[in-house]
């Protein structure tokens, strides 16, 4: 790795954030027809739809609109919400909190176990742990997230009553969401992590330290792990897009009040200056935790890292 | 040694070897066999899809058929898993929910598939600029999560059968590019397709007869691999309410109206969950077998 | 004579396959004597890389030992459990070096760290002491500049220098066997020939027995003393490496050495060796090599033929008659 | 080899190859005569551009710089249809049987496309009898043609893709390492098969290898490369006889020699240098036992010196 591909890898963000951009902007005219109208919905008034017009600037052509809404955002401005009638960042920040909290619990837990799971199953080779291991992460990749959540909600909130079935009241209120989210994510980095771990474990490099008579613990937690991790990397950050797609689900079953039920009520309410901030501000995080991940990666891996 | 066989001599000997040598599908089949749960995902499928075909023959009722005196009933002999909020036979709604569910995962398979696989081969053969546009594009679409992107786009086109096709669709192509596209790099660097260059084949030609059938077995995979992405996705959007509308059945919107009585009746939800759980589960089965029966070196140590 | 410090007494190994059972050990005696450079040449797939693995106990999961023994100094290693070999055998007494320069060392750790591990474990002392073995161990396999080189990492090193770095690694084990599995296959001629004189000078100094596998007979006349020819799982030969190019006995080795490229060989002299390797997926009978055999006689069909010395330190299995 | 007309030439054939650390001379600046009817053998350790020579010559490549006449015509600015003629011209054997053959055709398929690309032969009929005659003179039988390649040998394997150069009736054959994925066994039936056609249908052989006694007992002449460029080039038995290059004389007094008498004595020392930012003038004079003051300063001109073709200072003082 050299300055040449840093500044590619930035460059190639950078485009990647323009275009996210020019998709969320133009999801509003996607639609056949006037967005005004789509907005206001069919009852509103010619007048009305006149004023919110000039109002978003619909009678300009599209690159203009395109640059007033782009110069906004950079200064933090959104734009109204039609449906609140409130600055669209103060309605985003007020929920953008509860939706790190349940996103980063659920990918801490996923991350855990998938990885525990996963390292496990690939020493255990063909053992029972090895198999339910690879079943059940079958499962739960086949389960819907909504159904998961509805069914903790059925099984522990209102059968068993253990924990609260919806709203954010405490720690008890975060439990079923984020299992609901974490048990499913956890297959994803459960079987990349078994196969990464059997391909190193089946490198020379592993059969030559064992022909130095390294301890097989040695072998397993320094020479094998510090080479299946690195790869596992990228896939946090491949899944982050997923999770963050999960969570909306979640979030409208368990009625957590953050962006993903902001986001559902918003598209069902047509109040798009919601939504388009939304798609925005999440795929922004998406890219970013992709070149994260590259940056991390080659730090991680001697193979690119920067030569002196 | 000088050859004097004719061509009927030959003929007559192929002929006779032929019939005992095994294809190469045959040889896939044989491993897809040995595997159980490929096979079992491969029966669960089949039953489903069946299923979905005469689904009029077997639906114990008409799915559409209120009863406001009998609704919310638990599973009984009439109603072998109960009935909804508006007396509808839940076993039926169920049933024709297959056909729903299924025809719009193929559909979405079909617009993904398409797109992607042909974006994928023009990236990977040719290179260059055409690659990086579609390659960029590509790193765009998959900066959006695929539900959140395609709720936006429903929500925009609004309720219905094909809008989730389409919602879902824009953004599900780019997996079939990529992985279309490192396949069809990896076959262009063969050293057969270098050979066949070397004996002067034209590019369509190399294309359709080197690049493609090597190419086959990844887009066959993809297909199953793709498919519980799509079945999920769509059964979140009609959940959602942006997807497949009542009183039309499919899975996620029973699912979502089941929700409101899951004290009374968790049946509504919990079986239309299993019947999601059941069909994507055949088709990962399916997917893994399919993955190591055309690969078999791959879990191999 | 010396007792030999590597005995292996009709091992019997095959490995669980799509296809069936692969017979790919069957019935092998080699010995290998203290302080000598034995060769063990074979074709692919005749069974020779697995033999050397097999010592150090390092197996794939689909392999089936069918029977025999592998002494080493008296011990049986085939009794010893993978704990009893990692603590006991492999490093302190027998190491080994593999094919694949590239991919032996560990890539994500310097040389530093692999060679300090190794140093930790065989000859603990101080840091600074152990630094100093580590450049000294570096010097001994003659890598330029070996302070620099500790702080590299393995992809940034050559082929050459890597197998080399193996080498270093291997010894400060201080083993007394060390199995060098094609360690030059990978490696360009002149490489290669650098390879052969350090490992030659090494062996003298240190007094090391090495067990070189290579399919390679030039290879084999520069280096080995001792050299066992295999073929489809045993050993048919057991020969000085001169006798071994002089007066081979066994119908294989002569082949063998007969196509051999030399200086003197031209298109026209070149030998052709009729037949091919058989599968080892249901095998020929008696001995394995009977279907290529010009000297074929009908119980070669029945019995594979044990060795028989025909001369001091020379063994083959055959039933010629003359074994001259 | 009673003719000296030359088939092939290449003048100050380059080739550079963009990459992620700077440009990469994979060759640079070769000359060569490739004489009609002889085998001409090609040496060089791994990277320094034997394989990208053998592609610029087929046109395979596209070279960066230099010229390519095939009789006498320069090839380098060839059309699509000129270059599909010199495609029954000139063909290719590749180093790994197990990869190039498309493994989703049969053995017939992937022999019938020469002949269905340049119309050799019309109808399944003509076609069949015509690869049958291709397999057997490579010793292979009619049945092989419904296999597909994973159902064959490595040998077997090797023996179509020589019948699949030859099914155009070429008059040079590029042989790019064609026996170093084989067992020795196999290697020397594949040889004596390749010299028995070269004979029967008066073939002219490029052959490339890294196996300097194979080179020795196949070639008439053979050239030497180091770096991207040709260090020494002439008749094989001179050549081994009197070794003039310095890098010529370390690499082959490398080679291992199977007489029990013989050990390596001078054998080269260092590596070869990265191809990214190779040593200035002389690309061996790090390396190099005899280096003089000029060899790092400037690059010695490929010329003949007793006989022969050598670039080396050593050869220009006289």
């Amino acid at each position: 790795m050299n300055k040449k591909f840093l500044l590619n890898r930035f460059g190639r963000t950078l485009l990647t954030l323009v275009g996210v951009s020019i998709i969320a902007f133009m999801i509003l005219h996607l639609a056949p027809g006037d967005p005004a109208r789509i907005m206001l919905g069919q009852f509103a008034t010619e007048e009305n739809i006149e004023i919110f017009r000039e109002q978003h600037h619909l009678n300009e052509p599209l690159p203009v609109q395109y640059g007033a809404w782009i110069t906004g955002v950079m200064q933090g401005n959104f734009g109204y919400s039609i449906r609140y009638n409130r600055p669209v960042h103060e309605l985003i920040w007020t929920r953008m909190w509860p939706t790190l909290t349940l996103t980063v619990s659920a990918l801490v837990l996923a991350v855990i176990l998938g990885f525990t799971l996963g390292i496990l199953a690939a020493i255990k080779r063909n053992s029972w742990l090895d198999y339910i291991t690879t079943i059940q992460a079958m499962f739960w990749i086949s389960i819907p997230a909504f159904w998961l959540g509805i069914l903790f909600l059925y099984f522990f909130g209102l059968r068993l009553r253990w924990f609260p079935i919806g709203g954010m009241a405490g720690l008890a209120s975060l439990v079923l969401p984020v299992f609901a989210l974490g048990l499913r994510e956890e297959a994803w980095f459960a079987r990349p992590m078994r196969s990464e771990m059997l391909e190193v474990l089946n490198q020379a490099y592993i059969r030559s330290a064992r022909a130095r008579g390294i301890k097989e613990r040695v072998i397993i937690t320094k020479h094998a792990l510090r080479n299946a991790l690195i790869p596992l990397v990228t896939m946090i950050a491949l899944r982050l897009p997923w999770i963050i797609g999960g969570s909306v689900v979640i979030e409208v079953v368990f009625a957590w009040g953050g962006m993903g039920s902001l986001l559902v009520n918003s598209v069902l309410a047509r109040d798009f200056p919601v939504v388009q901030a939304i798609l925005l501000l999440i795929s922004f995080a998406v890219v970013m935790a992709n070149l994260f991940a590259d940056l991390l990666y080659s730090v991680i891996d001697p193979r690119i890292r920067l030569e002196d | 040694m000088e050859d004097t066989l004719t061509y009927e001599e030959i003929k007559k000997d192929i002929d006779n070897l032929k019939q005992e040598k095994t294809s190469q599908l045959a040889l896939v089949w044989s491993r897809f066999k040995r595997n159980k749960l490929a096979l079992i995902g491969g029966i669960i499928v089949l039953i489903m899809v069946l299923i979905a075909i005469f689904a009029p023959v077997l639906a114990p009722h008409d799915p559409y058929r209120t009863a406001p005196l009998r609704r919310l009933e638990a599973p009984s002999f009439e109603h072998p898993l109960g009935t909804d909020a508006m007396g509808r036979d839940m076993l039926s709604r169920l049933i024709y929910g297959a056909r729903v569910e299924l025809s719009i995962g193929i559909l979405i398979i079909l617009f993904e598939g398409t797109i992607g696989i042909t974006l994928g081969l023009l990236a990977g053969y040719f290179g260059g600029w055409v690659d990086s546009v579609i390659m960029r594009l590509v790193d765009i679409l998959r900066s959006f999560p695929v539900i959140i992107l395609a709720m936006a786009i429903a929500g925009v086109l609004g309720q219905g059968v094909y809008n989730v096709v389409i919602a879902l669709g824009i953004v599900g192509w780019t997996t079939f590019a990529r992985m279309v596209r490192s396949k069809i790099l990896s076959i262009k660097e063969s050293d057969y397709v270098e050979a066949a260059r070397s004996i002067g084949e034209s590019t369509p030609s190399i294309i359709i007869r080197y690049i493609l059938p090597n190419a086959v077995s990844t887009a066959i995979i993809m297909v199953c691999i793709m498919m519980p992405t799509a079945l999920i996705a769509s059964a979140t959007l009609s959940f959602l309410g942006l997807g497949v509308q009542p009183p039309i059945a499919s899975w996620g919107s029973i699912i979502s109206a089941g929700r409101d009585y899951l004290l009374q009746a968790p049946w509504i939800s919990t079986t239309a969950g299993l019947f999601i759980m059941f069909t994507v589960l055949g088709f990962n089965f399916i997917g893994d077998g399919l993955r190591d029966a055309f690969d078999p070196t791959a879990d191999r140590s | 004579m010396m007792s030999p410090i590597l005995d292996i007494n009709d091992l019997y190994l095959s490995f669980s396959t799509e296809e069936g059972e692969l017979e790919a050990i069957n019935g092998l005696n080699l010995e290998v004597e203290q302080g000598k450079i034995h060769g063990l040449i074979g074709e692919t797939g005749c069974g020779k890389s697995v033999t050397g693995r097999t010592v150090l106990g390092l197996f794939d999961s689909n392999t089936m030992i069918k029977g025999g023994e592998i002494l080493y100094n008296g011990d049986d290693l085939l009794s010893k459990t993978q704990h009893e070999l990692q603590r006991d055998y492999r490093g302190n007494e027998i190491a080994m070096i593999f094919q694949d320069p590239g991919s032996s060392l560990n890539p994500v750790f310097k040389i530093e760290d692999q060679l300090d591990e190794v140093l930790r474990i065989y000859q603990p002392g101080k840091k600074a002491e152990r630094r100093k073995k580590m450049i000294a161990a570096l010097n001994a396999v003659k890598l330029p500049d070996p302070e620099r080189l500790l702080k590299k990492y393995p992809h940034q090193l050559s082929g050459g220098m890597k197998q080399r770095v193996m080498i270093a690694l291997n010894l400060a084990c201080q083993p007394s066997l060390l199995i060098a599995d094609e360690p030059t296959t990978a490696l360009d001629v002149s490489i290669q020939a650098q390879f052969i004189n350090v490992l030659k000078e090494l062996q003298k100094e240190i007094d090391i027995t090495i067990l070189y596998i290579t399919h390679d007979m030039a290879v084999v006349s520069e280096i080995c003393d001792q050299v066992s020819v295999m073929y489809a799982g045993r050993i048919v030969e057991d020969v000085s490496m001169e006798d071994l190019f002089n007066k081979p006995v066994h119908p294989y080795s002569k082949l063998l050495v007969s196509s051999v490229l030399g200086p003197e060989t031209n298109i026209d002299n070149l030998v052709e060796i009729s037949g091919s390797v058989p599968r080892l997926i249901n095998p020929p009978p008696g001995c394995r090599f009977h279907p290529r055999c010009e000297h074929m006689k009908p119980e070669c069909k029945e019995e594979p033929p044990v060795l028989k010395e025909v001369a001091p330190g020379h063994q083959v299995a055959c039933f010629k008659e003359d074994l001259s | 080899m009673n003719s000296t007309e030359v088939i092939l030439q290449a003048d100050k054939i380059q080739k550079i190859f963009p990459s992620k650390e700077g440009d990469v001379r994979a060759v640079d600046g070769v000359n060569l005569d490739l004489i009609s009817g002889e085998v001409f053998g090609l040496v060089g350790e791994s990277g320094c551009g034997k394989s990208t020579l053998s592609r610029l010559l087929l046109r395979l490549l596209d070279s960066s710089g230099g010229s390519i006449k095939f009789k006498g015509e320069d090839i380098t600015g060839f059309d699509k249809k000129q270059l599909k003629m010199l495609r029954r011209q000139m063909s290719l054997v590749f180093q790994d049987p197990h990869t190039s053959l498309n493994p989703r055709m049969t053995i017939y398929d992937n022999l019938a496309r020469p002949f269905k690309v340049h119309n050799l032969a019309e109808g399944r009929e003509e076609i069949t009898v015509e690869i049958v005659r291709l397999l057997k003179s490579m010793g292979l039988q009619a049945e092989h043609m419904i296999r597909y390649p994973h159902e064959l040998s490595g040998g077997q394997k090797q023996r179509v893709v020589v019948a699949r150069a030859l099914a155009v009736d070429p008059e040079v054959v590029f042989l790019d390492e064609p026996t170093s994925a084989l067992d020795v066994s196999v290697q020397a039936k594949i040889l004596k098969l390749l010299a028995k056609i070269k004979d029967e249908k008066d073939l002219t052989y490029f052959f490339i290898s890294h196996d300097i006694n194979l080179i020795r007992v196949i070639s008439d002449r053979i050239g030497v490369m180091y770096l991207g460029r040709m260090v020494e080039q002439g008749e094989v038995a001179g050549m081994f006889k009197e070794p003039m290059h310095p890098y010529t004389r370390g690499l082959f007094s490398s080679v291992p020699e199977p007489t029990p008498a013989r050990k390596l004595d001078s054998v080269l020392m260092g590596e070869v240098p990265s191809p990214v930012n190779p040593p200035s003038g002389c690309h061996f004079h790090p390396r190099c036992p005899e280096k003089m003051a000029i060899c790092e300063q400037e690059s010695p001109v490929f010329n003949y010196r007793q006989g022969r073709k050598v670039a080396c200072h050593l050869y220009n003082l006289d």
